[in-house]
């Protein structure tokens, strides 16, 4: 009887990503474990990527996918570059990933896509996608291994859902840097805590816009500088750091 | 009508073993505007003068990134360094995709001077009318060749292409032992005086009409270049520093006028020899 | 060449009353007028070197501007003639080995690829559609019959040597290779004598500037076609210059 | 009419019906494939086991046993499964074996067309590795996968170079990686004596550990041989060492009883 | 990790099928070829004097096992191929080229072939090789090989009774008593052995009727039967 | 689809400082379509101990009246009060009685267990459908929103807190994760003792 092995062409890498969008900069991260079925082939593979001075972009899913997606879109960049002299505004880049996305509709990237970064309004923003292309902008999202996790913490504070502001005040329109980046580090270490696919690093890149006063950061930075990194290509731009911190290894 | 038997078609040699179409398109490159390339131990470096048609219109873009390690400077036809720039950058991005590493900037040269050959020896097509100088930075230091239509590819210490690009080889000749120790500053300098021996009398050369690509570590008059030294295009505003540092032509030492090459001039190198 | 201009001279694809194909005649003039190349088979190897005129002092010199390609590790080869179409062939040559390859799972002998080599540039003499080759090709290299050299002319014709020389100089050069006793020679001892032949052969053309440039596989080589090292280089040049001093 | 008993009273195997019995479009064999009908991916057939892998103070080291079987059978006991890549790459695999020698011979042609540049740039083990996963990832993106996991390990400008790639072109690098059953019962092993030591692990102590841990793997994967050997590669170049045997200890196992009654 | 199953028939329906043993030999001059001679179809001996000793140049056959059309097809191609070279490159083309042209086809179509083919010859460059090529196209060189269903009651054997340096009569032997072993065990191996010798100097064919195959132990201890001697095994030789 | 998420519903409980809560969302469900939006899932057991039970709603009813029985039983043969961790065992084994056809749902207990000192000590468990008891020293959670709730409990619990900061976080917790969760929400209940 000829025999079919069926071959599947996809598989699951575990980790968990996410992004939250402030009035004038944006926070995107992602954890740096990567694994299949029980095993965790490495502590570190970056699934956090910076495209632009403005946009990062933060990919889960399928490893193989997500790493080919990234180059893919790198290079479609980079022919932007080449044709118009300049980098391509994130609300671009969203409707590129959504073009690319459903061009495979049929044999999908199993990929969820996260995009973060500053709009041409100088404005925090964050673009959550399925894997066949379905977007929207938003103020947060989490995706990944985690996501039934992290996103109901990050509707619960960033959204202030389910709490009701105190007599005479309303919840703030945006959030602080500082409260940001603990909300972040809160749901990777909540994340690590109770999903074995979680763990390992944590990547956090922080996009600012051209205008913004980073008198809160440096604050941040001098505590943490051997943590932080710049990664600005351009002068006079968006500017763009990552943070790296240790999450547990178990 | 034609100049005589043998020079109407690419795929016709002379009795003398002679490609006149291809000699031809060669000129074609000697009606664009002049560019020039000089590297040091540190840098490679391409400085280009820039056409325009007419007091209304702007000027012609000379000079095309190709990639983060690579760019060109072209005379002679722009559409066809359109083409030939588009499958460079298309090579370079393959290469990246394929094996994650900048292209070697020699094999980048070959692969249009490739391209080219087979322009000169097929029925339907014709020679590419235009010059490239390439210039390219790797793990073996900085690198600047020259392509040409013939499909020929040369590495220089220094060289010019163009209009009067003749004068403009003279003047390097004369100084290119020292371009290796340069600093940018004086490398430049040195680009620029080259460049400006390929103008007409009346003419000068400004921050409108020039333009320098440099390849290597940022300059004292330059910031927010990335480590790697990535390639970039200056002009306008920023390349005022630059002419500035000219020496005044009448302060230099009497210059060298060489005659400007007529055509079929031994200036046309088709073989190597 | 009674027959220029009669109009049977324009075309690839056009015979002459007397039965001629004078743009493969014409190619072969590219061939004569460029530098002289020169291929040694010697008895361990094989050593290839080329005059290269050089256009300018501008031009680094070196490594790059080679004129001297290699086609597998095995198999290298020289042109004379349009460089630009010698390029042309040298890519040929290695897919034409990288097939052999594929498809046998063993290194081409050297026979095998000038063979089909030859095939390859007389197609390019058949059609009014294309022009001849402008180069003179030598092959060398050593399989596992010994060292081999052929030479592929623009006709598409080839033939094997034990010395071989086109381009200008060949004339000189032959009568020189002619006096060795090529079958005895070590491939380190022919770089010297190749080294003295491209010197001598260069003495009619003494105003323009060349460089010497050389390429060898042999026992010293472990069979790898490679540049000759620059001291052997250095030293094979010194020599040959001191030996045309004398000769003066 | 069917001659084997075996198959006697049961259901009809369709694979040989001698009289056409059986209307065409209701043999088993006959209904098509849910993709385009073409039988495309099948299963690796002559298999090699696992590779190991590990950074160390000099550069990278590299262990894979000498066997390939089909199925249970222990077919060929002399194939070697780590290959040179050039001189600073070494390429090990596991999986099917024709797939790795189409892939050994895509590389070679690689290397080769590299060597006539003759222009000082040369494919380092990164990007050996990146064309590698390029090819896995396109192959598998045909639905026709080459059957292989495959570790990449290099030392080339002074840095150490050592990633894994598979059938599906997922990638990883790590400072010990073991493919196959290696990664459940050696990575463990190589994981505790090597990680934080990468840079201090002498040559010997990296052979050793890669020893110990295929003598583990010996003793509990059955597709393993005790037949090996290990590659390492270094600023001086890949070296590839000759078959080697382990050392393997039974003795201990003499007084063990096991079921039933006992008369010694 | 799952243990693989290996099925080795891969038939398509009403296949016939090459249930077969064969097996090569390198020696000191050359090597020995050999095989049985049943073809099935099903349990049906479709052919059992069938000759699957194929050639495919002067100095190099090869022993088929899978499919017998598919293998013959590509013997078939093969065979051409090597008239080919010959003419073209005006050479004898090496057993490893035979080997290698084998390898590429059954590589390329994989998914589509049931072949487990042996290579075997003499050239002048190695002089006697044995390629050994499985069901998925891989090439693997070897002293001896042995393929086709029979083969697998009898690796122990070969593995025990192999020795280096073995001159022609031992190697023939070796053959014998192998394929015979084989063809004892294996229901879809049988009838006769043919063999042949390939050394520079040519190639020798053997023939051992299905009467006169050695025998070894056939269970008649057990049951207590006697058994009748048959005759001496003696090698008929063709021609 | 698993026999888990028929009917919907989740349940959660914490642990504070000298108290405990325990919280379930009211809904019903017959798969995607709601049924009732006040669907009791948790229950008294005692004074001191409430029982919720997320999972499949006939078993629900079931176990209630299983536990009611058997609790009473008990109480009259040992003539007291059971105590939380003699409850949560009496869950367990009742469960584990239906091993191979067990009942689906996955009960969460939370009690004041009385030390000798007379003080009350908080007591949170958890059981899976098969009566495998999880004492957790935090919190413990359950039903078609249990990732959730663990993501979110993770994120908003911390140690000692006072019964009304108890009865916020496990509010919140709560809410926020059943909003997220088609098969759970339609209204909350939430105990704190």
């Amino acid at each position: 009887m000829p025999q079919t092995r069926s071959f599947d062409p996809y598989t699951e890498n575990g980790g968990t990503i996410l992004a939250i969008a402030g009035q004038d900069f944006s926070v995107i991260a992602g954890d740096t474990r990567q694994s299949e079925g029980y095993s965790i082939q490495t502590r570190y593979a970056p699934k956090v990527f910076r495209l632009t001075d403005r946009a990062v972009l933060a990919v889960n899913g399928f490893a193989a996918d997500g790493n080919m997606f990234v180059k893919k879109v790198k290079q479609r960049l980079e022919w932007y570059r080449h044709a118009h002299a300049k980098d391509m505004p994130l609300r671009a880049i969203a409707r590129l990933i959504q073009t690319m996305l459903y061009a495979k509709r049929f044999f999908p990237y199993y990929v969820y896509n996260i995009l973060g970064g500053i709009e041409e309004d100088g404005t925090g923003a964050v673009y959550s996608f399925d894997p066949v292309g379905s977007y929207e902008r938003e103020a947060c999202r989490a995706a990944g291994a985690a996501q039934s996790l992290v996103q109901p913490f990050l509707d619960n504070q960033i959204y202030f859902k389910n709490q009701v502001p105190a007599p005479g005040t309303t919840h703030p329109a945006y959030l602080s840097l500082p409260d940001v980046l603990s909300i972040v580090i809160d749901s990777f270490t909540s994340a690590t805590e109770r999903h074995i696919e979680v763990g390992d690093g944590l990547e956090i890149y922080i996009v600012f816009a051209k205008t913004r006063d980073l008198q809160d950061f440096e604050t941040i930075r001098a505590k943490n500088v051997h943590l932080i990194q710049e990664l600005t290509v351009a002068e006079d731009g968006e500017r763009i750091f990552v943070l790296r911190r240790d999450l547990k290894k178990d | 009508m034609f100049r005589n038997t043998y020079d109407s078609d690419n795929t016709v040699f002379s009795p003398q073993g002679r490609l006149h179409q291809v000699e031809y398109a060669l000129e074609a490159v000697k009606q664009g505007s002049a560019a020039v390339g000089l590297r040091s131990k540190t840098h490679a470096i391409l400085l280009a003068l820039k056409r325009s048609t007419g007091e209304l219109a702007s000027y012609q873009q000379k000079m095309y990134r190709i990639d983060d390690h690579v760019g060109i400077a072209i005379a002679g036809l722009t559409s066809d360094a359109r083409v030939l720039s588009n499958f460079m950058r298309q090579q370079a991005m393959a290469e990246r995709m394929i094996y994650n590493r900048p292209i070697p900037a020699n094999r980048l040269v070959s692969s249009i001077a490739d391209k080219a050959q087979v322009n000169t020896q097929e029925y339907g097509r014709r020679p590419y009318g235009v010059g490239f100088l390439v210039i390219g930075l790797d793990k073996t230091g900085p690198h600047l060749y020259e392509f040409s239509p013939s499909g020929n590819s040369y590495e220089y210490f220094a060289t010019s292409i163009g209009a009067r690009s003749q004068s403009a080889k003279t003047y390097l000749e004369k100084h290119y032992e020292g371009f290796a120790d340069c600093s940018l500053e004086e490398l430049i300098t040195h680009g620029l005086h080259a460049l400006r021996e390929t103008l007409q009398q009346d003419k000068e050369l400004s921050i409108k009409n020039t333009s320098i690509g440099i390849l290597g570590p940022a300059g004292a008059h330059e910031t927010g270049v990335p480590a790697q030294g990535s390639f970039r295009i200056l002009e306008d505003e920023k390349i005022d520093v630059y002419l500035q540092s000219m020496v005044p032509k009448e302060l230099e030492a009497p210059p060298i006028t060489a005659p400007p090459p007529t055509a079929g001039d031994v200036d046309i190198q088709m073989t190597d020899n | 060449m009674t027959s220029i201009g009669t109009g049977y001279d324009l075309s690839a694809s056009t015979y002459s009353p007397d039965g001629r194909i004078f743009q493969v005649e014409y190619a072969s003039k590219a061939v004569d007028n460029s530098g002289t190349t020169i291929g040694l088979r010697v008895k361990d190897g094989i050593v290839l070197a080329v005059e290269k005129l050089v256009h300018s002092k501008l031009l680094v010199p070196g490594a790059s501007n080679r004129r001297i390609q290699t086609i597998d590790k095995h198999i290298g080869l020289a042109t004379a003639g349009y460089l630009a179409d010698g390029r042309h062939l040298a890519n040929r040559a290695r897919s034409e080995a990288s097939n052999f390859r594929e498809f046998y799972h063993s290194p081409p002998q050297v026979k095998d690829v000038t063979e089909r080599l030859g095939q390859y540039v007389q197609v390019y003499t058949l059609y009014s559609s294309v022009r001849p080759f402008g180069v003179s090709t030598i092959l060398g290299g050593v399989d596992k019959t010994g060292p081999n050299l052929y030479v592929v002319e623009p006709s598409g014709v080839f033939f094997g040597y034990h010395g071989a020389a086109v381009g200008k100089g060949r004339q000189l050069a032959k009568a020189e290779l002619e006096k060795l006793k090529l079958a005895e020679l070590s491939t380190r001892e022919a770089v010297f004598e190749v080294a003295r032949i491209i010197h001598l052969v260069h003495e009619d053309n003494k105003e323009k500037e060349f460089e010497l440039e050389m390429s060898w596989i042999g026992a010293e080589t472990q069979g790898i076609f490679l540049p000759v090292p620059k001291d052997l280089h250095q030293e094979a040049e010194e020599k040959a210059k001191a030996a045309l001093d004398n000769f003066e | 009419m069917d001659h084997f008993p075996t198959n006697w009273g049961r259901p009809r195997n369709d694979a040989f019906d001698a009289y056409g019995t059986y209307p065409i479009q209701q043999r088993p064999n006959n209904i098509k494939d849910n993709f385009n009908g073409v039988q495309r991916t099948q299963q690796p057939i002559v298999t090699g086991t696992s590779v190991l892998a590990i950074k160390y103070k000099d550069g990278i080291m590299m262990a894979a046993d000498n066997l390939a079987s089909y199925g249970s059978l222990a077919r060929f006991k002399d194939v070697q499964r780590l290959h040179a890549v050039g001189n600073h790459t070494v390429l090990g695999a596991s999986g099917d074996m024709s797939d790795f020698q189409y892939i050994q011979s895509l590389l070679d042609d690689l290397i080769i067309e590299e060597f006539t540049e003759q222009d000082e740039h040369t494919l380092g083990p990164a990007e050996i590795h990146e064309y590698l996963s390029q090819l896995m990832y396109g192959r598998r993106s045909k639905l026709n996968p080459l059957w292989n996991s495959l570790l990449v390990g290099g030392y080339k400008d002074g840095k150490r170079f050592l990633a894994y790639v598979d059938l599906l072109g997922t990638t990883y690098s790590a400072s010990t990686i073991a493919t196959g059953y290696g990664s459940y019962i050696a990575q463990p092993l190589l994981r505790k004596a090597v990680e934080g030591r990468e840079d201090t692990l002498t040559e010997r102590e990296a052979q050793a550990i890669l020893e110990e841990s295929l003598l583990v793997l010996f003793y509990r994967d059955a597709r393993s041989l005790d037949k090996y050997q290990i590659a390492k590669v270094t600023e001086s170049g890949v070296s590839i060492s000759e078959s080697m045997a382990l050392r393997t200890s039974w003795s201990f196992a003499e007084g063990i009883r096991g079921y039933g009654a006992q008369t010694q | 990790m799952e243990a693989l199953s290996v099925d080795i028939g891969r038939l398509k329906s009403g296949e016939v099928n090459l249930g077969t043993s064969i097996m090569a030999v390198q020696f000191k001059d050359g090597v020995i070829i050999g095989a049985d001679s049943r073809t099935t179809t099903g349990a049906y001996i479709a052919n059992r004097v069938t000759d699957k000793l194929t050639y495919v140049h002067d100095r190099i056959y090869c022993c088929r096992s899978g499919s017998a059309a598919d293998t013959q097809a590509v013997a078939d191609i093969v065979h051409y191929y090597l008239q080919m070279y010959k003419q073209h490159m005006g050479r004898e083309p090496s057993v490893h080229t035979a080997a290698s042209l084998f390898q590429n086809i059954c590589y390329q179509n994989k998914d589509a072939l049931s072949a487990g083919i042996i290579v075997a010859g003499w050239d002048k460059e190695d002089g006697p090789s044995v390629y050994n090529i499985p069901l998925g196209g891989g090439i693997f060189r070897q002293p001896w090989a042995i393929g086709g269903s029979g083969s697998t009651y009898v690796y122990g054997y070969c593995d025990a009774t192999y020795q280096e340096g073995w001159g022609k009569d031992e190697t023939i032997e070796f053959v014998k008593n192998t394929l015979s072993l084989a063809m004892a065990r294996d229901g879809s191996s049988g009838g006769v052995i043919r063999m042949c010798v390939i050394t520079e100097g040519g190639v020798e064919r053997l023939f051992v009727p299905g009467d006169r195959l050695p025998k070894f132990w056939q269970g008649q201890e057990v049951i207590g039967k006697t058994f009748k001697a048959a005759a001496d095994t003696e090698m008929i030789v063709e021609g | 689809m698993s026999i888990m998420e028929y009917n919907g519903g989740s349940v959660v409980a914490m642990v504070g400082k000298g108290c405990v809560a325990i919280a379930s969302d009211l809904r019903l469900g017959n798969q995607a379509l709601g049924i009732s939006s006040n669907f009791q899932k948790i229950f008294p057991i005692t004074d001191h101990i409430y029982l919720g039970l997320p999972g499949l709603a006939t078993d629900v009813t079931t176990l209630k009246e299983q536990f009611r029985y058997r609790v009473n039983m008990y109480t009259i043969k040992e003539e007291r009060e059971i105590e939380p961790e003699a409850f949560a065992h009496l869950v367990s084994s009742t469960l584990y009685e239906r091993r191979f056809g067990p009942f689906f749902i996955e009960p969460v207990m939370a009690g004041l267990t009385k030390k000798p000192s007379g003080e009350y000590k908080p007591f949170i468990a958890a059981s899976d459908l098969i009566g495998c008891l999880n004492f957790a020293k935090d919190f413990v959670v359950a039903g078609t929103a249990s990732s959730k709730l663990f993501g979110v409990a993770e994120g908003l619990w911390e140690p000692g807190l006072e019964p009304e900061d108890l009865f916020e976080t496990i509010s919140q917790t709560l809410l926020n994760a059943v909003d997220r969760d088609a098969y759970s929400g339609w209204g909350a209940v939430v105990h704190v003792m």
